[in-house]
């Protein structure tokens, strides 16, 4: 189909090319709202089982760090909003340097998610064959606390002596732990290229108020993804603080 | 069909309704409420979804269809979690030769051998 | 099953009927013919819709008390342990004989099946006694027959299981009450009775330690369990049942006994599917014993037995 | 010319139209016209078809006896799994959506393409790659879980290629879920002036119903194996009781979407019958709307009824009793479709071109595995049949006898368009003919057979049901000569078929009022639709009014 200006050759107008594209964006959020559904309910019939297990688990995630991305994903979420206005009223400045603080606080996110996965994997809490929960709690790592650690410590002492099988279901949060967060991490590198992409077409001075439909669709996506994590922060970090 | 613009004025107001949220879920994590927890720490994280998704997507200036999208997708996710977890639920009262009582062991398994 | 199949051959022959009729008498006789243009009737529409709907929820009523009554098996059944693994079925007769792809059974009795599978997901199938029942690993499922008459009968896995799949089966054999008691007798090679196999591993495993039997012990006496109900320490009540036995052995802090601590070490892995229903039999075998006032699980409402 | 009338013969001038608009393989490979996607869709499913195929004549030689003469188990168990992951996830789910929704929904609405023509062309590249990994499972080892890959024997105990078969399914499930989000959007925004919701053509409708199962569906199936997939390259324990897994949970999780994928098969056929029965009745179709709403219901209620796949396996009795009675609901829709249909051939004016014969067949068919499921639904009876031959046999009268009859009557309805050439009449009626005949001799003694009480995925079985499986076999010969027959001679009208024109049998639909084959851009002018659909009475352009002159092939009315 041939284009002509921002028009592709199968629309008839800007507006209703427009809407198609916020429309298929959104139908693509749907599929997505269901294939992290599919964990979800995964999540929920292992945690309702395993309680003990996935509390422990989830006790061992540093709540700061998951806090702090929580912050600055919220945020992302409002420099992208920001980014969106900026197109619609025609500040096509502004919109470059929206769409930059947003990359750089998703850079941020998954630096974050690094950082924690490189601590899970020092302490031995990689599914597979030297997973073990008991490994952090009497290996101590340099900046540990070490009143958390006697805590930790603790509680898994406790929870092997009544079911030597709590690797097992560590093992099981650990999985939907990698997969959850995995699975958002790759949503957010997607994004991020995505944004890459807008970046360029916002210094070429693309996006006017008449033509931002690509802002606005990424945006979509880029909040959509913000929403899972809302989810994924209390479930996989705060289900068992209160012990 | 115009297009709205949301000012920036209520971005900004969200964005610090969902700090406070997130401020209260990180605080209520550490209280003991027994049950209610979870309950708390969902609602809270359900709040905050639906104003990103109403205000940050723009999904309350959005034609009907658009909503009807959304409203599609949480109702299929509510299916498919609300009749999976029905089995699960209702196997413990699940009755018993007799007894009218259950049978079936929640998802607890284990196999030996 | 009469009626659904009427149901079904009525719909069938009256859709093929009316389609062949009207193909043949309304066929085009000149090219340029048009049909009368008739849009549709909604006293019609609702009339096919509503009767197959009442015709449906008798469907669905005769099979929900089918169902129901077939998932709930009565009180006094024989019961038989059955084990399925690639590619075999191991039974255990309640005295202990086992057997392997065979399954006798008396006539006229309640038998209930309980059913596990060591590996993969089977499905135990005897089509002459219209029961099938899937065999999953880390669950026990249940079925249950009464034959009526004797003779020798298919049974097959149902639930694709792997290579051999179709040749894991083999016969239930179901005979008069005496020839099944002079067979269990008769045939005494298979194995232990699994109530001694069961009280030797409850005195092994140091399970007689803590259940004392006169409830002075760290754990509830066990007489009387089976069978009742139990109070839990959240307040709730659970039966006595192989599933909660087998979770107890296997998962102790699944649900602990009311006033008592969660002590109990898990024996997950510890114990093959054999064992634990050798454990479970020896459990059954103390139903009846006295149940001490103090020490036991069981709630007071229910009493002992 | 054909015998039936046809209102414009073929344009005297050369025109340009999709399929000579460019040449060269790159023209096809890089192409975002959704007629040339859909061709390039109609070649690939049709070598899964074949491949499939071939499972499946090789399975019922096997079965002639009793031992099971021809191959080991294990082949055995390989050639029914690769059979279905063939047919079910590369023939049966793209066939009609991806060959003939493409091509026909934007000519049907009047729009000049679908709304993401790029995107389109990717579903087909995913498709392609989730076929190649297929491919590559099929060769290197084969695949023989069953279709179903139930856990924990898929993601633990079978010795086959599972990996790259799962890793297939899951991008092709992307391809599935593009498709349906292209559909979706293009009938929301793309259609043609006039062209009101109650005026789209009921295969719309169908395809409509078709993509709210592909996107809502079809993430999930993706998540699953894809867990499946990890579980087995990670030794991880999601649905592995021995790790603390539940198997009952991924059996949620398939049939979630496995159950609405077999509307997903039957509902675009239904579309397709609904297009071919008012055109060869010649008036207008009974409860136009009737038809459109239960396409919709069965996609909502289709959602609700999945475990029911799962009665015998120890779920819980309350959720065997409300899904059971969910099942029953469905059936309302699909019924009140088969009597509508019914009742569109009364008082009509009835042709026995080939394309009706196979959109009665599709109803005799559909009917009988429609009824056969209210067996199945019914808790009590379920007992017993489940995972035999009759569920075998229900689904196939389904599947094949729905979903297929429906394709192949599609193709032939729309060959004219698509390709500009008439097939040849009198060897499509007998292939029609010999398609039911093949197909109900194959199909009707599993029925038999299940109650009886043969357990499906049998490599070997008692000698009592040999005189059963004989029959079956000598169906399946017919029945494969059904299918050699159209494949053979639609392949020789491409070249040497008479030319069609514009509107061969005449029928009422907005595809039929551009040239055929269709131009790159469809119409030549935006067309505007003021008429009801399938209306005969009001439609002087088709010259069917008595003694009314042949319309004048004018440019400017189409």
């Amino acid at each position: 189909m041939h284009r002509t200006g921002d028009l592709y050759g199968q629309f008839q107008t800007l507006e209703q090319q427009k809407e198609t594209a916020a429309l298929g964006m959104w139908i693509f959020l749907v599929t997505e709202v269901l294939f992290f559904g599919g964990l979800f309910l995964t999540y929920t019939i292992n945690r309702s089982a395993y309680s003990t297990a996935f509390g422990i688990g989830s006790n061992t995630l540093d709540i700061k760090l998951g806090a702090g991305n929580t912050v600055v994903l919220i945020m992302s979420s409002l420099t992208m909003a920001m980014a969106v206005w900026s197109a619609q009223v025609g500040k096509k400045k502004l919109v470059g340097v929206f769409l930059i603080a947003t990359l750089g606080l998703g850079t941020v996110f998954l630096g974050v998610k690094g950082v924690e996965y490189k601590q899970k994997f020092d302490h031995h809490l990689i599914p597979g064959r030297n997973f073990d929960m008991k490994y952090h709690p009497t290996h101590p790592m340099p900046g540990d606390d070490p009143k958390e650690l006697a805590l930790e410590k603790k509680e898994v002492e406790e929870a092997f002596a009544h079911d030597p099988d709590i690797n097992a279901h560590g093992q099981l949060y650990f999985s939907l732990y990698f997969g959850m967060t995995g699975l958002h991490a790759l949503h957010m590198i997607i994004g991020a290229g995505l944004l890459v992409w807008l970046i360029k077409g916002s210094f070429a001075g693309r996006f006017t108020p008449q033509y931002n439909t690509p802002v606005e669709v990424v945006g979509l996506y880029w909040h959509f993804v913000d929403i899972v994590w809302i989810f994924l922060f209390p479930l996989l970090y705060l289900i068992d603080r209160h012990r | 069909m115009s297009e709205h613009i949301v000012s920036p004025k209520v971005y900004f107001t969200i964005f610090a309704a969902l700090m406070v949220g997130t401020g209260i879920t990180v605080w209520a994590a550490f209280q003991n409420f027994g049950k209610f927890n979870i309950v708390i720490a969902l609602g809270v994280a359900t709040i905050k979804a639906t104003l990103v998704v109403l205000y940050f997507m723009h999904a309350r200036y959005s034609p009907h269809r658009t909503q009807l999208v959304i409203v599609c997708a949480v109702f299929w996710l509510a299916i498919m979690l609300g009749l999976t977890l029905a089995d699960y639920d209702t196997r413990p009262h699940d009755m018993q030769p007799g007894e009218g009582r259950l049978v079936q062991p929640t998802p607890a398994h284990f196999l030996s051998v | 099953m009469l009626f659904i199949t009427a149901i079904c051959v009525f719909f069938a022959t009256a859709i093929t009927v009316a389609i062949v009729v009207f193909f043949f008498k309304f066929h085009r006789k000149q090219p340029n013919d048009v049909g009368v243009p008739i849009h549709g009737d909604s006293r019609l529409e609702a009339a096919w819709m509503i009767i197959p709907l009442i015709l449906a929820m008798a469907m669905f009523s005769w099979g929900a008390v089918v169902y129901v009554d077939y998932r709930h098996a009565p009180k006094d059944t024989l019961d038989v342990y059955v084990i399925g693994k690639q590619w075999m079925w191991k039974a255990q007769q309640p005295n202990g004989l086992r057997e392997i792809n065979e399954l006798h059974v008396p006539v006229g009795r309640n038998v209930r099946l309980i059913l596990a599978s060591e590996d993969v997901i089977h499905d135990f199938f005897v089509p002459a006694f219209r029961v099938k029942m899937d065999v999953v690993p880390g669950h026990y499922n249940t079925m249950w027959f009464r034959p009526t008459r004797p003779g020798r009968y298919h049974f097959f896995c149902s639930q694709y299981c792997g290579t051999n799949h179709a040749v894991m089966g083999g016969w239930v054999t179901v005979m008069e009450p005496s020839d099944y008691a002079a067979w269990l007798s008769g045939s005494s090679g298979g194995g232990a009775d699994p109530v001694v196999t069961g009280e030797k591993l409850f005195a092994e495993r140091a399970c007689a330690t803590c259940h004392v039997a006169d409830g002075t012990g760290r754990a509830p006496s066990l007489n009387g369990l089976y069978g009742a109900k139990v109070l839990l320490a959240d307040g709730t009540t659970v039966v006595g049942d192989e599933a909660y036995i087998r979770e107890s052995i296997l998962q102790p802090n699944a649900k602990i006994v009311a006033g008592y601590q969660p002590v109990m070490p898990s024996f997950q892995g510890q114990l093959t599917e054999e064992q634990i229903f050798a454990l479970i039999a020896y459990t059954k075998s103390l139903q009846s014993l006295p149940v001490p006032d103090k020490g036991s699980g069981i709630a007071p409402s229910t009493g002992k037995k | 010319m054909s015998d039936t009338p046809n209102p414009l013969p073929g344009r005297q001038m050369p025109h340009e139209d999709y399929l000579n608009a460019s040449y060269g393989i790159r023209s096809w490979l890089l192409t975002t016209d959704h007629k040339r996607i859909a061709l390039l869709y109609l070649g690939s499913v049709t070598f899964f078809f074949f491949i499939g195929g071939i499972f499946a004549t090789l399975i019922r030689i096997h079965l002639l006896t009793p031992s099971g003469a021809l191959v080991t188990p294990e082949t055995y168990n390989k050639l029914f799994t690769m059979h279905g992951v063939a047919m079910i996830f590369f023939f049966l789910i793209p066939s009609i959506p991806a060959v003939l929704g493409n091509f026909l929904l934007p000519l049907m609405i009047g729009a000049k393409d679908l709304a993401f023509p790029r995107i389109n062309l990717l579903s087909w590249y995913l498709y392609i790659i989730g076929g190649c990994f297929a491919l590559y499972s099929f060769s290197t080892g084969g695949l023989d879980t069953g279709w179903t890959f139930y856990t924990p024997l898929s993601s633990v105990y079978s010795n086959s290629a599972v990996t790259p078969a799962v890793i297939g399914i899951f991008i092709n499930g992307f391809s599935s879920i593009l498709t349906g989000l292209n559909f979706i959007v293009t009938i929301h925004t793309m259609r043609a002036p006039g062209m009101t919701w109650f005026r789209l053509p009921l295969f719309a409708w169908a395809q409509y119903a078709t993509s709210i199962i592909f996107i809502l569906g079809t993430p999930v199936i993706a998540i699953t194996l894809l867990l499946v997939g990890l579980e087995r390259m990670f030794h991880l324990g999601f649905f592995n009781p021995a790790m603390g897994g539940d198997p009952i949970l991924f059996q949620h999780l398939f049939w979630f979407y496995s159950h609405p994928a077999v509307y997903i098969m039957v509902l675009p056929a239904m579309g397709v019958i609904s297009e071919i029965i008012p055109t060869f009745a010649r008036r207008s179709i009974f409860g136009y709307s009737f038809i459109a709403g239960s396409s919709i219901a069965i996609a909502v209620i289709g959602f609700l009824v999945w475990a029911h796949h799962m009665f015998v396996t120890g779920e819980s009795t309350y959720a065997a009793l409300t899904f059971s009675f969910l099942s029953y609901l469905v059936a309302i829709p699909s019924a009140v479709k088969v009597f509508n249909w019914t009742s569109t051939l009364y008082k009509g004016s009835i042709s026995w071109d080939a394309p009706m014969l196979y959109a009665l067949g599709f109803i005799g068919l559909f009917t009988i595995g429609g009824l056969t499921g209210l067996f199945l639904a019914c808790l009590g009876l379920d007992i017993h049949i489940h995972d035999t031959y009759f569920v075998v046999a229900h689904f196939h009268y389904i599947m094949v006898g729905g979903a297929v009859m429906g394709y192949v009557g599609g193709l032939h309805y729309w060959w004219p368009k698509i390709t500009g050439k008439l097939y040849p009449e009198a060897l499509s009626r007998i292939a029609a003919i010999t398609l039911f005949v093949g197909f109900n001799l194959t199909f009707f003694p599993q029925f038999i057979l299940g109650y009886l009480g043969m357990p499906r995925r049998y490599h070997s079985y008692p000698p009592e049901f040999q005189v059963l499986n004989v029959l079956s076999t000598a169906g399946a010969s017919i029945l494969a000569l059904g299918y050699l027959l159209p494949m053979a001679y639609l392949t020789w009208s491409m070249r040497y078929g008479k030319v069609a024109g514009q509107n061969p049998w005449p029928a009422t639909g907005l595809e039929w009022k551009t040239d055929s084959p269709p131009p790159t851009e469809n119409f030549h002018v935006t067309p505007e639709v003021t008429w009801e659909p399938y209306d005969f009475k009001n439609r002087p352009d088709l010259g069917l009014a008595a003694g009314a002159p042949l319309p004048a092939p004018a440019h400017g009315d189409d």
